[in-house]
């Protein structure tokens, strides 16, 4: 993971004069900044200071209210982006009701597979191996954040946008993140990562991003 | 790498909503139950005459379906914006429109669907007279699919509401009243032994009609309503 | 012009109509007078916030 | 750009309406009391009594004015949240959720005159009748697009999504409008007529038109207060709103 | 330090609540709403013959307002349960049942007394005849109270679970149809200008037992179903 | 706060052989601990080791399955304790509509007052001072959790159990939080708070209560 080799193909994702309002009022200003394949961008940020709002127009589920998002140099549409961005939200996006694989099934059915992995070997490297067929429920908040987990290793998108991945986790949950992050990273992935700071992130130095609030 | 096919898309979401009612099949007969307690009310309400009940039975069955129906639209989207699920299914490659009519037609098959198989012995205990049990079946297997594509669009459109209930029954109701004129005029044609065939064509264009358009505007209202 | 408040005997009916014309669109009239005067005192009360809060940054 | 639109972005700056509207106000609430005043004057007093229905025909000169404005409000509210939908220009979305209350307020005096009306005409104060249950309908619609305004807590949001229920409800204009063509009804048909001559008294019809008037320029002259307000609210975080707030402190 | 005494802890929750109602007013309205849109939907689904509208108007409001109330039920406890002040309410150091009595006090006063005066307007628009008139509104006083304190007690029960809406209809109607069934037959009596004092006080007898058993019920039943 | 000098007088909360069963499932075993006064102790458990559950049971709101509470020396009642426990969990108890001054009277009018404090010193405490008036809804999250704490601060409760009091809390909020600890147990109270070990108590060593799961 060096930013520095990579900085002179088209960046994966880049933000120009990115601004959102609510109500009118700013809440993340003018941004800028480009995210470039095998990065892994740490955002930090106090609470409330957008990180979330952020993430969700970065993923087009919000309208920016200035500036634009360019995805591989083009602009971001819904449709076109959503083969290539994966987003991990605060909500997990799991049914209760059903295990592990019948999830991961549903979301390879929505959102494509990728190229040499199986539903059976995502959840064995996220440790849950003897845990397919176990409802969720039954599962503790950590082995249901590590299914979210590997639903990302299992469809096909570049660019990873995940919101406090290390909330609610262990110590052996947030190595397993930093574990998955240099993985994507290393086969020309990229992610952007958002914490309050709290949290450490432990695998070297990333690059941080910081998020003022312009008003 | 393959990014799946929006037939697949739409298998892979049918299967997970059936699967997702299988593993609830008790809830499943809530419409039809609270539609039969509606009924129940009634004749304690109004006391038992069988004249009096049978000649309201039809537009009584009318409303307590329509009821059962408008009470169950709001599980819609419920379960998958509270889980994040409804998310993934917006950012997905495929089209919103169809994912949501597929989504639309699961919950018919298995909230309407019994209500409507339920509606003989509906009739049979608000004293229906005869020539109107047939008609009222067709009547409603017409007018419930195009109540769930109405409802749908007002639920997209109150989806991230905290306590939307109310809100949705005054949203959807002045919406509901032209199907239930057209359902009640083609029982009460039954009823007087009239011809019915205008009644049931006007229900059916709206229903060719809803079929196109309502999961259009119901994937336009959900995306107003996420943002 | 009591002949004229009877209204051939349908006074009641037409002064209860014009009553109620009158009630709501005054109502209708007055309220965003009301709301302005809230409105603008929000405004002000945020202003002297941003103020007093920027002065103890200083 | 569009030239709608155009037209709307110069036209439509928040502070430019603003000022705009607040120079207006004065005369559009004048022209609204006086035509006002003399409509009722030729309604009230001027106009023969009916030889049918005795005075109690007069309440046609509130009754039918409102009845227009609860379905022309309506119509305005639908194009405006048309235009907010499609370009989103804040404007629009103020003024169609400014009308709403406006045209709830007039479907409401149409439901009370009315049915004041009936009970002397018809022995009753209501009953099912086509015209009657649309325009009862058109009141939920109205009641449904504020309640949807208000529960989200998003403004322009929920603006969207009311301007889009406002778009949704809009094929009830008509049934209000052409029930008493299509079903026979208790409630009497056109009598006033744009094109051609109208059924009516000359006497009756200039009061009529003249309350049609004022009850028009009353509509613009809440809508323009209304949308004043909202504008200040929804730009509170702005330059000019904090102007506004200052200069009226001064002058108050 | 002081503990504060549970007179102070009762004016604190009611003052509460009432703000609470004060700042969302226009959900208040939305029981009455609910109501006068199911009455409007039965000149819609059986026709607009006076008759037989005057005929079933008292049965029908009955039913309507009792759905109403069910419905708006179920906010009674859901939004202290959603941010965590239920937990806060039962560990409070004063009887429970109180504070609870005071909330069941709240909801009423908001959500059905309105339903009670509005229902003149409701008589009028379904041609009740002039005699039942007085007596239901009379007959609304006195159930609906008596309806909430029973709903609040299945409400407890239900607090918990996702998706209760439906399964807290299931509950709860059993139990309101003995309180239907005397409200009608106090509004049939006045129909047929019998005395309608024997449902009455079955009414009012009923009323004074609930507003004794229920909060302390209903507290109990909050405790099961908050562990 | 120094935990051997206050072992000899009656401990402030004692669990004796505590156990909680879920369906016949033990989620956490035969438990033995005292918590003395001017005590702040830090309980650690991985994700689904049963800490919130531990802690609904010491302030009354679940039933133990087996082995008693002890409050003063006194079995726990859910009435007798509630003047001398407060209680902060995921969910913070505050009305959104409301604002923080109208939450913390309403919380007073319920739970009483502590001698020497007012509603508006309790919320300069926690460095809230001008936004008394503002509903809770238009604060950040950091800024609820505050209001929370001011709750805390004012309600004349000796003993505190707080849930994950640093979750979704900025570095200011955490050192907010670990100055309130120590005040609180200065002046004779105690506290059990909750993590899972990620975030840092950083005002001194904490006296630790690892949970283990002992099925
Ligand atoms: C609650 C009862 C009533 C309601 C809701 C109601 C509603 C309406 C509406 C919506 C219109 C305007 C229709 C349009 O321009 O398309 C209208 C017009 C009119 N109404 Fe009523 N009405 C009611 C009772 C009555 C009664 C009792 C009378 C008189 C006996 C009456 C006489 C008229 C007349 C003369 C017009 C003007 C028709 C024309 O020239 O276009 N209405 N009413
Ligand atoms: N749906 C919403 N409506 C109105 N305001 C919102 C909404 N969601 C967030 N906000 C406001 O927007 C700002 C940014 O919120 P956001 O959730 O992006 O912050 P964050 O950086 O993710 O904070 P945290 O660390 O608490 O997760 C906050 O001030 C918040 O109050
Ligand atoms: N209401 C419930 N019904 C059934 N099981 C539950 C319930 N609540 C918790 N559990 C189970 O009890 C166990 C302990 O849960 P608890 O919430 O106490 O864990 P925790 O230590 O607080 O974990 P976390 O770090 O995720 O907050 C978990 O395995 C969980 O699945
Ligand atoms: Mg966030
Ligand atoms: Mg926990």
């Amino acid at each position: 993971m060096s930013p520095a080799d990579t900085t002179d193909t088209a960046p994966l994702l880049e933000a120009r004069g990115l601004t959102f309002l609510r109500n009118d009022e700013p809440i993340f200003g003018p941004l800028n900044f480009a995210l470039h394949a095998g990065e892994v961008v740490l955002m930090e940020g106090d609470n409330g200071s957008g990180k979330t709002t952020l993430l969700k127009v970065l993923s087009g589920l919000l309208p920016p209210s200035e500036g634009e998002v360019l995805l591989n140099g083009a602009p971001l549409t819904l449709a076109r982006l959503s083969h290539q961005v994966a987003l991990l939200g605060h909500l997990l996006g799991l049914k209760l009701e059903l295990s592990p694989l019948q999830n991961l099934r549903f979301a390879m059915g929505i959102g494509g597979l990728r190229a040499g992995i199986s539903a059976h070997q995502a959840l064995a490297s996220v440790n849950l191996e003897g845990y397919e067929d176990v409802p969720v429920r039954q599962l503790s908040a950590g082995q249901r954040k590590r299914v979210a987990l590997a639903r990302l290793l299992l469809v096909p998108a570049a660019l990873w946008l995940l919101d406090e991945p290390y909330a609610n986790l262990d110590r052996d949950g947030i190595a397993l993140v930093n574990r998955l992050l240099e993985v994507h990273a290393h086969r020309g992935g990229a992610a952007l990562i958002t914490s309050h700071g709290a949290y450490a992130y432990t695998s070297g130095t990333p690059r941080r991003l910081p998020l003022k609030v312009t008003a | 790498m393959s990014f799946g096919s929006t037939q697949a898309a739409c298998r892979a979401l049918i299967v997970r909503d059936l699967t997702l009612v299988w593993r609830r099949r008790g809830d499943a007969l809530n419409p039809v139950l609270f539609a039969l307690m509606v009924l129940v009310l009634f004749p304690f309400a109004l006391g038992p005459e069988p004249q009096v009940l049978g000649r309201i039975a039809a537009g009584t069955i009318l409303v307590a379906v329509l009821l059962a129906g408008l009470l169950s639209m709001d599980a819609l989207f419920r379960s998958d914006l509270e889980d994040g699920s409804l998310e993934q299914l917006v950012m997905s490659p495929h089209p919103l429109s169809l994912l949501l009519a597929c989504k639309i037609a699961v919950h018919w098959l298995t909230t309407a669907l019994p209500l409507v198989l339920a509606s003989p012995l509906l009739g049979e205990l608000m004293n229906l007279p005869g020539p109107v049990r047939p008609v009222l079946i067709a009547v409603l297997a017409l007018s419930t699919p195009l109540l769930s594509l109405i409802g749908a669009v007002c639920v997209a459109l109150t989806v991230g509401m905290r306590r939307s209930g109310m809100l949705l029954a005054l949203l959807v109701l002045p919406l509901y009243v032209p199907v239930l004129i057209f359902a009640a005029g083609a029982c009460n044609a039954a009823a007087n032994g009239l011809p019915i065939a205008a009644p049931m064509l006007w229900l059916g264009a709206g229903l060719a009609l809803s079929v196109v358009v309502a999961p259009l505007a119901c994937a336009s209202a959900l995306k107003i309503s996420l943002s | 012009m009591s002949e004229f408040l009877a209204m051939g005997g349908y006074g009641g009916y037409v002064w209860s109509a014009y009553a109620i014309f009158f009630v709501v669109l005054a109502a209708d009239a007055l309220a965003p007078q009301l709301r302005r005067k809230r409105v603008l005192r929000d405004l002000r009360g945020r202003l002297k916030r941003q103020q007093s809060r920027g002065g103890e940054s200083q | 750009m569009n030239p709608l639109a155009l037209w709307f972005h110069k036209m439509g700056s928040p502070p430019t309406f603003y000022r705009l509207a607040g120079r207006f106000l004065p005369w559009l609430w004048g022209i609204a009391l006086i035509s006002g005043a003399v409509g009722l004057y030729g309604g009230l007093v001027l106009a023969p009594s009916d030889y049918q229905q005795g005075d109690a025909f007069r309440i046609i000169f509130i009754h039918v004015p409102t009845a227009w404005m609860s379905l022309f409000v309506y119509a305005f509210m639908a194009v405006n949240g048309f235009i907010a939908l499609v370009w989103r220009i804040k404007l629009s979305e103020t003024l169609a959720m400014a009308s709403a209350p406006i045209g709830a307020a007039f479907t409401a005096i149409c439901l009370a005159t009315g049915s004041i009306w009936g009970r002397p005409m018809w022995g009753t104060w209501w009953t099912w009748d086509a015209r009657l249950t649309s325009e009862l309908v058109l009141l939920f619609l109205y009641l449904g697009v504020i309640g949807l305004y208000h529960a989200i807590e998003d403004r322009r949001q929920a603006a969207r999504a009311a301007a889009f229920l406002a778009l949704v409800g809009v094929v009830n204009l008509p049934i209000v409008h052409f029930s008493v063509n299509w079903w026979n009804t208790l409630h009497q048909g056109s009598t006033v007529k744009l094109f051609g001559p109208s059924l009516i008294d000359p006497r009756m019809l200039w009061p009529l038109l003249t309350m049609a008037v004022a009850t028009k320029f009353s509509f613009a002259a809440s809508l323009l207060s209304r949308a004043r307000v909202d504008l200040l609210e929804l730009e509170a975080g702005k330059d000019w709103a904090r102007e506004v707030a200052l200069a009226e402190e001064r002058t108050p």
